[in-house]
């Protein structure tokens, strides 16, 4: 043997000590890498967009049942989230700079098989994405999976609108004055706008503007009471909530969206306690069961509207009633229900980071995922 | 886009007429650019519904360390004075925004209501220091300009969307 | 380089002939790959080294979701245990490493040293979640192969530095 | 004027206030971008490689008098960094991914003016950057400022040799089985081999080796007591420090370097008193007073060496006998000492994240910069 056949490659020492221990050792174990299986009803994605750096948002997918981690997915600057109907594919929005912070940017729809968490093909964007603290009105996709719709701002306000099928970018559509993206159907999103009207907007599949109705009128107050962002969802019904409290309900289903009757989630009474909706995603809907449920915190005032809840409040959406009151063992900043007949409400917590999970139906306390690394912010569901 | 901002701010800066400059901007808008309009009244009316809406727990104090600084009602992110800069000046080698989302807040040395904006200094990673977030006058993203959640790097030149750390500047009295 | 690692590892896997696979390594070199090389009798002696200087305070539970699992002797990093892996295996999505630094950790169950390889799972940025830093073992970056701070993901395919979370696998017995 | 032009841009409605305004207010403020003093001998710049992120390495720069936070640079995956002898610019060489944490890498040595902490250029690296926790072997600079020298790990060593007068890379020198960058002359530096031994390199401006050689045997003994990869630099000297405290000095200017006599950094007490040198940057030199800083903990025994200090020794270099004791109010991960006559010991704590300063002469404590985000993990000085 050659005095360069006695030496070993450095990299891989550990499996050469195998050799020379072969005779007596257990089979030497391999690393393989996890697949998942199709995402459960009670999944969660768990949204990090400011954890340490501007530069990354990481996603933790989590297991709503098991409370445990499944995987991981990184993406750029302020990312949105979204997931296929067929929850086969996960959609990521993201920026990214040639030299992290700085240098060329590259906006860019990654395409990720849902059971692999790995990416499988992009789509190269416009270099206009809304870069903003992350929420569910920044990208859909229409119901048969064919379009993502990504929020643009620049300030200027429009949507990307992404051929799944073609992988290419159709089409951009302005929403001058108006902004958000939410899916209101086959090829029909709708927008709010800045003097609180509503813009529905319907496109074919070149991504060409069809048909753009604004509402005659604003459907909320702006001045003096203002809506959250983005509104719960319950079928062709959109419920906004106002920071003050009020219900606006729209119904999608026209063009333009037609203006429910507004009430109150309070009585003069919890009013006056000082009970106000705040968080960075306050509200979620369930189809399912025709519920809203709504994150309160007590005192502080006006412009306390992202300030963490301790309670949820959960509202029966025909009667507008009250229904429960859940009270968060720890107080959480956004809230998601799952969209089964047996949902799950989660709570997230910034700091300390934890999800809490409950029993929507009944308010049971299930259980808490802690120690999620950096600062979670928003949750995505399916 | 870049020097559309520039080129605004620097017209705003020069003119004494407003008319004058409102003529201009019709013709940069017809020049076709696309931007969020709003009517002028729309922008002070919200400012006002901001003054009415009552006190938010923060921004009593004259000291721009802390959170409470008054000029802080409607901040959102770290103070620059903390990231080497100081609440009126980025640190060295960001990029300062052209512009900023606005806040309306009493200054409690005059009990005046002034018009703040909160620009932002882009191109490093965040400085993670002195995080602050109030949220007095805060709107979702349908009312961008009011919008503090927004990474407001808009017309940073070179571009970059990563802030280091957010700067309060006084624009002017509240009317 | 990546071919070459898979090439490797496969090469070892199959092989029962220790003298054949030498003899394959060397003709691998003479095919002009530049690695940092050791006589085997240097990374046993160090192996050696290791089990002589006495306990470290840590690796001696048989539980793998703890810093103190015997295994995690040398671990630098996160567990992939919290982050969708398990000690053996890497979370979906991320792209194993075909390689790794070493350590020599004491089994508790039967009072024998093994060598571990602690493979990082990359692609992804850090899990952040149970963080553990144990240091039997870990030289400088003279000693590549043993350092626990170097970033471990050469050969990784597609190529990606960022590491997710690490495994802790059984190489074989110390001799 | 038409009814466009009531309407305003809403990205400078601030500004726009201020034309309604104008009448009765105070001259408008603006934000200028703030420009530096010329780095004095007590400033420190501290890195955080593991932020959060392992995708963003940032450095604060801060003045060690004022310990008031000076600025902050942006880097890649791991950056090495390193300020020219004129401390004018400072390099960092870093690492990008082209969709954040994967897609195309890009390794480029980015220079910045010292006085703006600004990019000024950047020249394009070889993609085999040596990516490890950082410290000062991973990248050095002549002392006439024209070549920077970048350490390669892939996990073959090598060094990229780049050249500052053409911000080009000149060349790529193999110190094959040794690792390290350490500058040991106009056109030297010094690497230390996996057996112990050391290699000095000569090159040329072309970037070529002339000169490379090996020390006839180790300097150390890498099976039964290891040396921490940094030594401390006085002058032409290098003071390596081993894991269980002794000392083995090197002269880096002949070729190869010669060994100096080892001596040890404890009696026989302390050393069973169980005292040992340890964590990320456990030791610095002061070549103005000849004077060795280990930073020391108690207990744990062996392979604590990455174990915080709770403890600064002082050492004579030429007398090997230790002048001073610096109990630290809080124990520290990482230690620097400035190189002028009037030296500031810096100790750096990862978790809280804080400095502590000290006269390194007569160990007064001096004051602490606390509140640095993320985990601080080195400093670099000049």
């Amino acid at each position: 043997m050659t005095k360069r056949a006695v030496y070993i490659v450095a990299i891989v020492c550990g499996l050469l000590t195998w050799c020379g221990a072969r005779a007596q050792m257990p089979p030497e174990e391999g690393v393989k890498v996890r697949e998942l299986p199709l995402a459960g009803p009670h999944w969660v994605f768990i949204m990090n967009p400011f954890s340490g750096t501007l530069q990354v948002t990481s996603v933790f997918v989590v297991d709503g049942d098991s409370l445990q981690i499944m995987g991981q997915m990184t993406g750029g600057i302020t990312s949105a989230f979204a997931v296929s109907p067929d929850r086969k594919q996960i959609y990521m929005a993201d920026t990214f700079y040639s030299r992290g912070s700085r240098g060329e940017r590259t906006d860019v729809l990654t395409i990720y098989d849902a059971r692999h968490l790995a990416p499988v093909g992009e789509v190269i964007l416009p270099t206009k994405r809304q870069l903003s603290i992350p929420d569910s009105s920044q990208m859909a996709v229409t119901p048969d999976g064919r379009f993502v719709l990504v929020a643009n701002v620049t300030p200027a306000t429009s949507v990307s609108v992404v051929d799944m099928v073609n992988r290419s970018v159709a089409g951009e559509i302005e929403t001058s004055g108006c902004a958000e993206t939410l899916i209101a159907g086959a090829r029909r999103f709708v927008s709010v706008c800045s003097d609180g009207a509503m813009l529905t907007t319907e496109f074919n599949d070149d991504g060409k503007v069809t048909a753009q109705k604004r509402t005659d009128k604003p459907f909320f107050d702006i001045e003096k009471d203002p809506v959250f962002g983005v509104p719960a969802r319950v079928g062709e019904d959109a419920y906004f909530v106002s920071y003050h409290g009020m219900v606006y309900p729209m119904n999608f289903a026209s063009n333009p969206a037609t203006p429910g009757s507004a009430w109150s989630l309070f009585s003069d009474a919890e009013r006056q306690a000082g009970w106000l909706p705040g968080g960075y995603q306050p509200l979620w809907g369930n189809a399912a069961k025709g519920l809203l449920f709504v994150l309160m915190h007590q005192g502080g005032g006006e412009w306390t509207h992202k300030n963490p809840g301790t309670e949820v409040w959960v509202y029966d959406l025909k009667q507008h009633k009250r229904i429960d009151r859940i009270v968060l063992p720890q107080a959480a900043n956004s809230i998601l229900v799952s969209q089964d007949n047996a949902p799950t409400l989660f709570a997230l917590s910034a700091m300390p980071a934890m999800m809490q999970s409950f029993s929507a139906l009944d308010g049971r306390y299930l259980g808490t995922i802690s120690g999620l690394s950096g600062v979670p912010w928003e949750m995505f569901g399916l | 886009m870049d020097s559309l901002v520039e080129q605004l701010t620097r017209t705003v800066a020069q003119r004494t007429s407003r008319r004058g400059f409102l003529a201009r901007m019709g013709k940069l808008m017809l020049g076709g650019m696309v931007l969020p309009l709003l009517p002028v009244d729309r922008v002070m009316g919200t400012a006002r519904a901001q003054m009415t809406m009552g006190p938010t727990g923060t921004g009593r104090t004259d000291d721009p360390s802390t959170c409470d600084y008054w000029r802080y009602c409607g901040f959102d992110g770290n103070l620059c004075g903390c990231c080497g800069g100081s609440h009126t000046e980025c640190p060295a080698g960001t990029i300062m925004s052209p512009t900023s989302w606005v806040g309306t807040c009493r200054d409690p040395s005059d009990g005046k209501e002034y018009i703040i904006g909160y620009r932002d200094c882009c191109g490093k990673d965040v400085c993670g220091r002195c995080f602050c977030e109030n949220n007095k006058g805060d709107m979702p993203i349908y009312r961008t300009q009011l919008d503090n959640g927004v990474i407001w790097c808009f017309g940073t030149k070179p571009s970059s969307y990563v802030v280091n750390c957010t700067t309060a500047v006084r624009l002017g009295l509240k009317t």
